[in-house]
């Protein structure tokens, strides 16, 4: 094939869009004169039908091979464009348009310097089309099924929206249950709705769903691969209990050792468990699991005579030679919903946090207010004979959240509402409670909010305007100083207990997220969306969708709204069963490449790796990109020294000559 | 102290070591003031070795100079360390090489000789001119001492013979080795730029006009490029065709985009070495512009190059709230 | 040809008998002295070692046009021919011996128009060395501080004035132009001056006996020499770029925008990509190869060719190598080896 | 300076923000000198500061580059890299005494068509004043 680039230049008027202040016939006459430009033509409106067959028949007759568009910006009609040479049988990438609409004739009045300035664009067109080269569009396959990180309400959510479609889901959980926090609350603002009824009928679903292949205590370790075929491992950790076996009877928590002696985390510290647990009485999966960091057995190879729990166990489930298990397989599509941290209190120790047992965070009085919670359900501090119920009650809020000084500049969205139902409910357990609530703002802004803030307020909840300085302990009592900044007044309140309303914050284990797919995250540390607007549930790595908290604080109904676009972003990869690659994308000359690894450092998509090449006998290093990766931005090749990394189609050698027609007086 | 017999029984003992392809270090040159790259294979050949305030070059440039020959069919690239004399400065070379992966910290074996200084040759010439006959110096309880052809001797204070980059040297101690020859040397230098500041004050017009008379005596020989162990590119994009950025024509206007794009290229990554300014044989002072930018990354981004292996390289980072004063 | 007298004091006049033709003196540019037009009312500067850059300039520009071009038309410009007048004053008998020693190849087979041009409208007018620079090995080389070949004019410092040799009718027609300031030379002159070229030569310290080496050379070919010398080389252009008699070259097309220029600029045999093919494949593939060559083409290759080393012994490279290769020290390597 | 003088500019604009800045600019008709000539790049990461060099070189009395705020690039981070990349060049362009006025950087989004035409005023009325700059062009007379 003679490659010799032979340009058609075709010029557009736009009615009177151009034509009007740039002369069309000199800028066609000029054109025409330039080098490998074998027809120069105008015409009214280029992109209409007969524009286009204008151009796809001097491709034919002509055999022109490279397309110059000399009409409005590209952002408009490129596609247009481009699809006019791949109808005619030319690559579309053989396309190069001057903008001289949006860019000339619409900014400028002045006919005789539109006209000139036109004439320039187009030379810098053609200067770049005549080493145009032609660009493959690659699709590759994708594998029809789902990562989803995470078994909180967001991940259940996802998974089920996607299984119930009809395509596979991995489900993959780091603590023995599903649930996530959703599971430890005791009801939901502001319906008031249980918590529990409402998710575990979820929570089931998901363990018994054909689609969904469920791995609870369990840890993505690696994911490779790109958009449509991501290659994932996962360590499924010994829980030392054969699940096929594990009735979930019970029998050998009773037994262990160590029972009541441990911390329950689903309670968060206000209850125990032994060191064979199950995190709480409706987990799924209903399998027990021994605690390797605490159960005596594992820790030092001696449990009395034996473990008797081992020895309980009616099904003989228990294998203290259990391994770690790594499972590998293929997703199309990976949802991070890894959910958050609550803020830790003590980090705020004016609070007293660390100091004082009746200054409890929200979470931990949701465990106590909660039916199933340690307490039953009782307010209740103190133990045995000392056990009394607070009567001066105080929460506060902002905890964490809207706060420079830790770091959190950001609202946590929930704390208000759970706050007023929190309130609600020590009302309703303690009818003669005294509640009020220290705060900066009150934010109702969701559906029903405003109404259920009025409800507890009309309760007798006092709502005082003001930041707490300091608790601190006076007899008995805690004593909050604070000023209400409504009456500029200073006030010490002495109360019984205090609930601190903890912010949401990203996990602490989210580097390890980050590391596995090259996330972002935005300031407040939570991931980054691709785009705040348009694309929330999507990220910059194709693919990789976000759900829940884990991009940022929000309540269940906005966590679970999220959950179900994620999951319809997934299905839309997943059901097209092909994705289309960038063609403008990056690539290497690996017999140039200086391996100094600079491009793999700023490609923002984690894209470009160092592979081992032979260089006549020597084992080198050099970049390769990753096609299905690239987005095609370009930073590498403005970072390689050597130029040896370059962007199709913005390539050095297609740049460097526009500016050199554009430079000439 | 510099000992040169511990020099050259370390020099001994790591060319016959099996792991060891071959050491590089400097020896007396052929005359003068000149000393050579020396490349030692075999134990018999140490005793040339010296170390002296002669020693300006800067051998870490010759770990990547040095060509990967084809491998004949059938064999196996010989991948033995170098071992390598380094200077503080020189050293600070092969971390920023390690940086970027020009090597690998397994193919270099690094020893250590902390200097008390350079001398500039010009500034020698001027005092003692340039003699046929080989000559040596050394340090001397804060002097630079010659010992001229005729069995003379002659010293003269450091700051009046040291190169200007050894002045303000801040890393005379190797910042990486795998042995030390003797004890560190105390830190004399600091460095406020002043030669820098002093151009930068004055007007467009005259900083343009004082280098255009330097770049317009630039002849191309790319010496600058050549000695410099940060440009190691194999193939150097302003010798490239396709795509020309650099036309090769020697005239002011092209010599000023070649030195402009050595400089920029070199914009966090120049470890202050100054062997472009040495071997430039036309004196343009390249070290001036190299410092403009050296001050403005350790100005603007608190980044020093050639220090830490694991840092990350500064082109190649960046920080969400980077200075942007100029920006529109 | 009759010797003339120049009085120091004078040679502002002399210079300025001289403007219909572009006067080359050494001057500084930046902080390197070569050969440069005379501005306005300097006087020329002849205190001086020797330029660092020789002025080989004036006859192989480092860049020179060679003809123009726009892009898909099918004329073109050649540029020769048009080249000015010129007289270079106060060149180094070595720097004009290279003169001579590169019109052996430019006019070889054909005569190269542009070089020729510009060679036949320069005058050299030589000076005479009388301190002879440490490196410097012309008189092992067929030189000398005084030689005269290549010269057409050569002046010798007498202390307060030059001896003034017309040597060619291009130094004839100069010295007739400054006619006026020029007297005529007592025999004591020209004695003086013999004696200070005596003298001057008996100065130069640096000597290598060649003979032999030109035949024997390439016997050399695999000798591990040439992986000895080349080893600290850093493959730059200082030493064949500051080389008088070194010629090669390069040919360009510098296109900008739609138009361009071929043009031929100075190239070097140490330069990597000097014998790079277009396949990527270089039969020099490293720096012993490249040594060996320019050794080879120098003291073997263009005797044979031309019967003349192309080497002046001017000792540029020597004095300028940042690594210290000293081709005296490779030719003695060579001496033993042979 | 010459009130005639007319400053040719060449501009680096990225395909999301500042080049549909300057789309916008021409669909709300706000009109701007004619001076500045684009070239669209997907992204001012991949700009090469080289790029501007060679523009002075090839006859530009100005250069423009212009991208996403801080923050807002289409590719997260292209425009902090080019930021870095474009501050050392501008450093280094000054020092060797190319005036500052000839060269700058601009965030313009693809909402700011009004700050697009004010960016192209300052830019061209900088080059007015400090003239034609053709020490730096490659000079056909050096032909």
């Amino acid at each position: 094939m003679n490659n010799k680039p032979r340009i058609g230049v075709y010029v557009c008027h736009c009615g009177i869009n151009i034509a009007k202040t740039v002369e069309i016939d000199p800028v066609t006459e000029y054109a025409s004169q330039l080098p490998n430009v074998k027809v120069a033509r105008n015409y009214s409106y280029m992109c209409s039908d007969p524009g286009q067959l204008l151009i796809r028949e001097d491709i034919e007759k002509e055999g022109l091979n490279r397309i110059v568009v000399a009409s409005c910006s590209p952002r408009m009609h490129e596609l247009t464009f481009r699809k006019t040479l791949a109808e005619a049988g030319l690559n579309p990438y053989f396309l190069e348009m001057a903008n001289i609409r949006e860019q000339c004739s619409w900014v400028h009045e002045d006919v005789e310097e539109a006209t000139a300035k036109a004439r320039k664009l187009v030379a810098s067109s053609v200067a770049k089309a005549r080493l145009l080269e032609p660009l493959e569009e690659k699709e590759v396959d994708v594998e029809p099924a789902t990562l989803v990180i995470g078994g909180g309400i967001a991940g259940i959510q996802a998974a089920l929206d996607i299984a119930n479609a009809g395509f596979k889901v991995y489900m993959v959980e780091k603590t023995p249950s599903v649930g996530g926090t959703m599971a430890q609350l005791d009801k939901t603002f502001p319906t008031l709705d249980c918590s529990a009824c409402i998710l575990t009928p979820k929570m089931v679903d998901v363990a018994s769903h054909p689609n969904i292949e469920l791995m609870t205590y369990s840890q993505v370790e690696e994911i490779t691969g790109y958009v449509g075929n991501f290659e994932v491992k996962v360590r499924k950790k010994a829980r030392y209990i054969d699940m096929e076996k594990c009735t979930g009877c019970g029998i050998c928590a009773e037994e262990c050792r160590l029972k009541n002696r441990i911390p329950s985390e689903f309670d968060v510290g206000v209850g125990k468990r032994s060191a064979v647990y199950l995190p709480f009485p409706q987990a799924v999966p209903a399998k027990y699991t021994v605690d390797p960091e605490r159960c005596l057995f594992l820790t030092r190879g001696k449990c009395g005579e034996s473990p008797k729990c081992a020895d309980a166990c009616p099904s003989q489930a228990f294998d203290f030679e259990q391994a770690d298990e790594m499972v590998e397989f293929k997703v199309g599509a990976v949802i991070v919903a890894t959910g958050f941290d609550v803020f830790d209190a003590s980090r705020k120790p004016e609070y007293g946090y660390a100091d004082y047992d009746n200054v409890l965070t929200a979470l931990e009085m949701e465990r106590l207010v909660s039916a199933s919670g340690p307490t039953g359900g009782k307010i209740v501090l103190g133990k045995g004979d000392e056990a009394y119920t607070p009567k001066d009650i105080a929460f506060i809020k902002c905890v964490g959240s809207r706060d420079e000084s830790v770091g959190n500049e950001y609202c946590s969205r929930g704390c208000c509402m759970y706050t007023a139902k929190l309130a609600h409910l020590v009302h309703e357990k303690i009818p003669d409670a005294n509640v009020r609530i220290y705060y900066m703002d009150v934010r109702a802004f969701g559906k029903g909010f405003e109404e259920f803030y009025d409800r507890v307020r009309r309760e007798g909840v006092r709502y005082i305007r003001g930041n707490p300085s300091e608790i601190f302990k006076r007899g008995d009592k805690l004593v909050i100083k604070v000023e209400d900044t409504l009456t500029a007044k200073a006030l010490e309140d002495e109360v019984d207990l205090v609930v601190l309303a903890v912010g949401l914050e990203p996990r602490k284990d989210v580097r390890e997220i980050i590391d596995l797919l090259r996330l972002s995250q935005s300031g407040d540390r939570f991931f980054l969306e691709a785009h705040p607007k348009l694309a929330p549930v999507d990220t910059a790595t194709d693919g990789v969708y976000l759900a829940g908290c884990a991009q940022g604080p929000k309540d269940i109904p906005d966590t679970v709204a999220q959950a179900k676009g994620a999951a319809s972003s997934a299905l839309i990869l997943l059901s097209s069963g092909k994705v289309k690659v960038q063609a403008q994308i990056a690539i290497v000359n690996e017999a140039t490449c200086r391996s100094c690894g600079y491009c793999v450092e700023i490609c923002p998509y984690g894209a470009i790796e160092m592979v081992e090449a032979n260089r006549m006998g020597h084992i080198v290093s050099v970049a390769r990109v990753n096609e299905a990766l690239c987005k095609g931005c370009g930073a590498c090749v403005a970072g390689c020294f050597s130029g040896s990394i370059q962007q199709k189609s913005f390539k050095d050698a297609q740049i460097l000559p526009q500016l050199a027609v554009l430079g000439v007086k | 102290m510099v000992d040169l017999d511990k020099l050259r029984t370390v020099a001994k003992e790591t060319v016959s070591r099996d792991d060891v392809k071959y050491l590089i270090g400097w020896s007396q040159g052929t005359f003068g003031y000149r000393v050579s790259p020396h490349f030692v294979k075999t134990p018999q050949e140490v005793d040339s070795l010296t170390f002296s305030p002669l020693c300006s070059n800067n051998l870490a440039t010759y770990l990547t100079l040095t060509e990967k020959l084809p491998v004949p069919r059938g064999e196996e690239p010989d991948t033995r360390k170098v071992a390598l004399m380094v200077k503080g400065c020189d050293s600070r070379a092969v971390v920023q090489q390690l940086i970027e992966q020009g090597i690998t910290r397994e193919q270099v074996y690094i020893i250590g000789c902390p200097c008390q200084g350079v001398v500039d040759l010009q500034k020698v010439d001027e005092k003692l001119g340039e003699g046929v006959e080989p000559a040596q110096a050394s340090w001397e309880n804060g002097q630079i001492s010659f010992q001229l052809p005729d069995g003379k001797t002659e010293a003269f204070p450091r700051e009046d013979v040291l190169a200007d980059k050894c002045i303000t040297c801040r890393y005379p101690n190797p910042v990486l080795s795998d042995i030390l020859l003797w004890d560190e040397v105390e830190v004399w230098g600091s460095d406020d730029y002043e030669d820098v500041k002093e151009l930068d004050s004055k007007s467009p017009e005259e900083k343009w006009a004082f280098w255009q008379d330097k770049f317009s005596s630039c002849i191309r020989c790319y010496s600058c490029r050549n000695v410099c162990p940060m440009c190691y590119c194999e193939d150097c994009i302003l010798d490239r065709l396709n795509p020309t950025w650099m036309f090769r024509s020697n005239n002011v206007v092209e010599n000023t985009a070649f030195q402009v794009a050595r400089a920029f290229h070199l914009a966090g990554r120049c470890i202050e070495c100054g062997e472009c300014e040495r071997v430039c044989p036309v004196d343009i002072p390249l070290m001036k512009i190299n410092r403009k930018l050296y001050k403005e990354v350790r100005e603007k981004y608190e980044f020093e190059p050639g220090l830490d292996p694991e840092s990350k390289p500064l082109q190649a980072s960046y920080r969400p709230d980077d200075e942007e004063d100029f920006i529109l | 040809m009759e010797s003339l007298k120049l009085s120091k004091e004078k040679l502002g006049d002399f210079v300025s008998k001289l403007t219909d033709k572009e006067l080359l003196v050494p001057q500084k540019e930046g902080e390197a002295l070569k050969f440069a037009p005379l501005a306005g009312e300097d006087m020329p500067e002849l205190d001086y070692e020797n330029t660092s850059v020789p002025p080989k300039n004036a006859v192989f520009p480092h860049t020179e046009t060679m003809l123009q071009f726009e892009l898909g038309k099918m004329d073109m410009q050649v540029a020769a021919g048009d080249e000015k007048e010129k007289v270079l004053l106060g060149v180094r008998p070595c720097d004009a011996r290279a003169m001579v020693i590169i019109d052996n190849l430019f006019t070889w087979d054909v005569d190269d128009p542009y070089y020729v041009d510009k060679r036949e409208k320069s005058t050299v007018v030589g000076l005479a060395c009388h301190e002879p620079c440490s490196n410097c090995f012309c008189t092992s080389v067929g030189g000398g501080p005084a030689s005269t070949e290549g010269l057409d004019v050569l002046l010798t410092d007498l202390g307060d004035s030059y001896l003034v040799q017309p040597l060619s009718e291009k130094g004839e027609v100069l010295c007739q132009a400054g006619a006026d300031v020029l007297e005529k030379a007592s025999d004591a002159d020209i004695q003086g001056a013999e004696k200070a070229h005596e003298e001057a030569a008996n100065k130069i310290s640096r000597h290598i006996d060649t003979a032999g080496i030109p035949e024997n050379l390439p016997s050399l070919w695999e000798h591990e020499l040439w992986e000895e010398v080349s080893r600290s080389c850093l493959g730059c252009g200082i030493c064949t770029f500051l080389c008088p008699p070194c010629h090669c070259f390069d040919m360009q097309d510098e296109v900008e925008g739609f138009e361009g220029r071929r043009c031929r600029t100075w190239d070097s045999c140490m330069f990597s990509e000097y014998t790079m093919h277009a396949s990527g494949h270089n039969p020099r593939h490293s720096r012993r190869e490249r040594t060996r060559n320019r050794i080879n083409h120098k003291y073997s290759y263009y005797v044979d060719k031309f019967d003349v080393i192309a080497c002046v012994g001017c000792g540029r490279c020597i004095n300028l190598c940042p690594v210290n290769i000293d081709i005296l020290d490779i030719l003695s390597k060579v001496r033993e080896a042979l | 300076m010459n009130d005639k003088f007319e400053p040719n500019i060449v501009a680096f604009l990225c395909n999301w923000c500042s080049y549909a800045g300057a789309d916008l600019a021409g669909t709300s008709r706000i009109q701007y000198p004619a001076n500045l000539n684009i070239i669209r790049v997907m992204c001012t990461g991949r700009v090469n500061p080289l790029f501007v060099l060679n523009a002075f070189q090839q006859g530009a009395d100005g250069v423009l580059v212009s991208g996403c705020h801080p923050g807002d690039c289409h590719y997260m981070e292209g425009n902090y890299y080019a930021r870095r990349r474009f501050t050392l060049m501008r450093e280094l362009l000054e020092y060797v005494g190319v005036d500052p006025r000839r060269f700058h950087m601009s965030w313009v989004s693809a909402s700011e068509g009004a700050k697009w035409k004010e960016v192209v005023e300052e830019v061209v009325e900088n080059a007015k004043a400090v003239g034609p700059f053709d020490q730096f062009r490659r000079n056909k007379i050096n032909w």
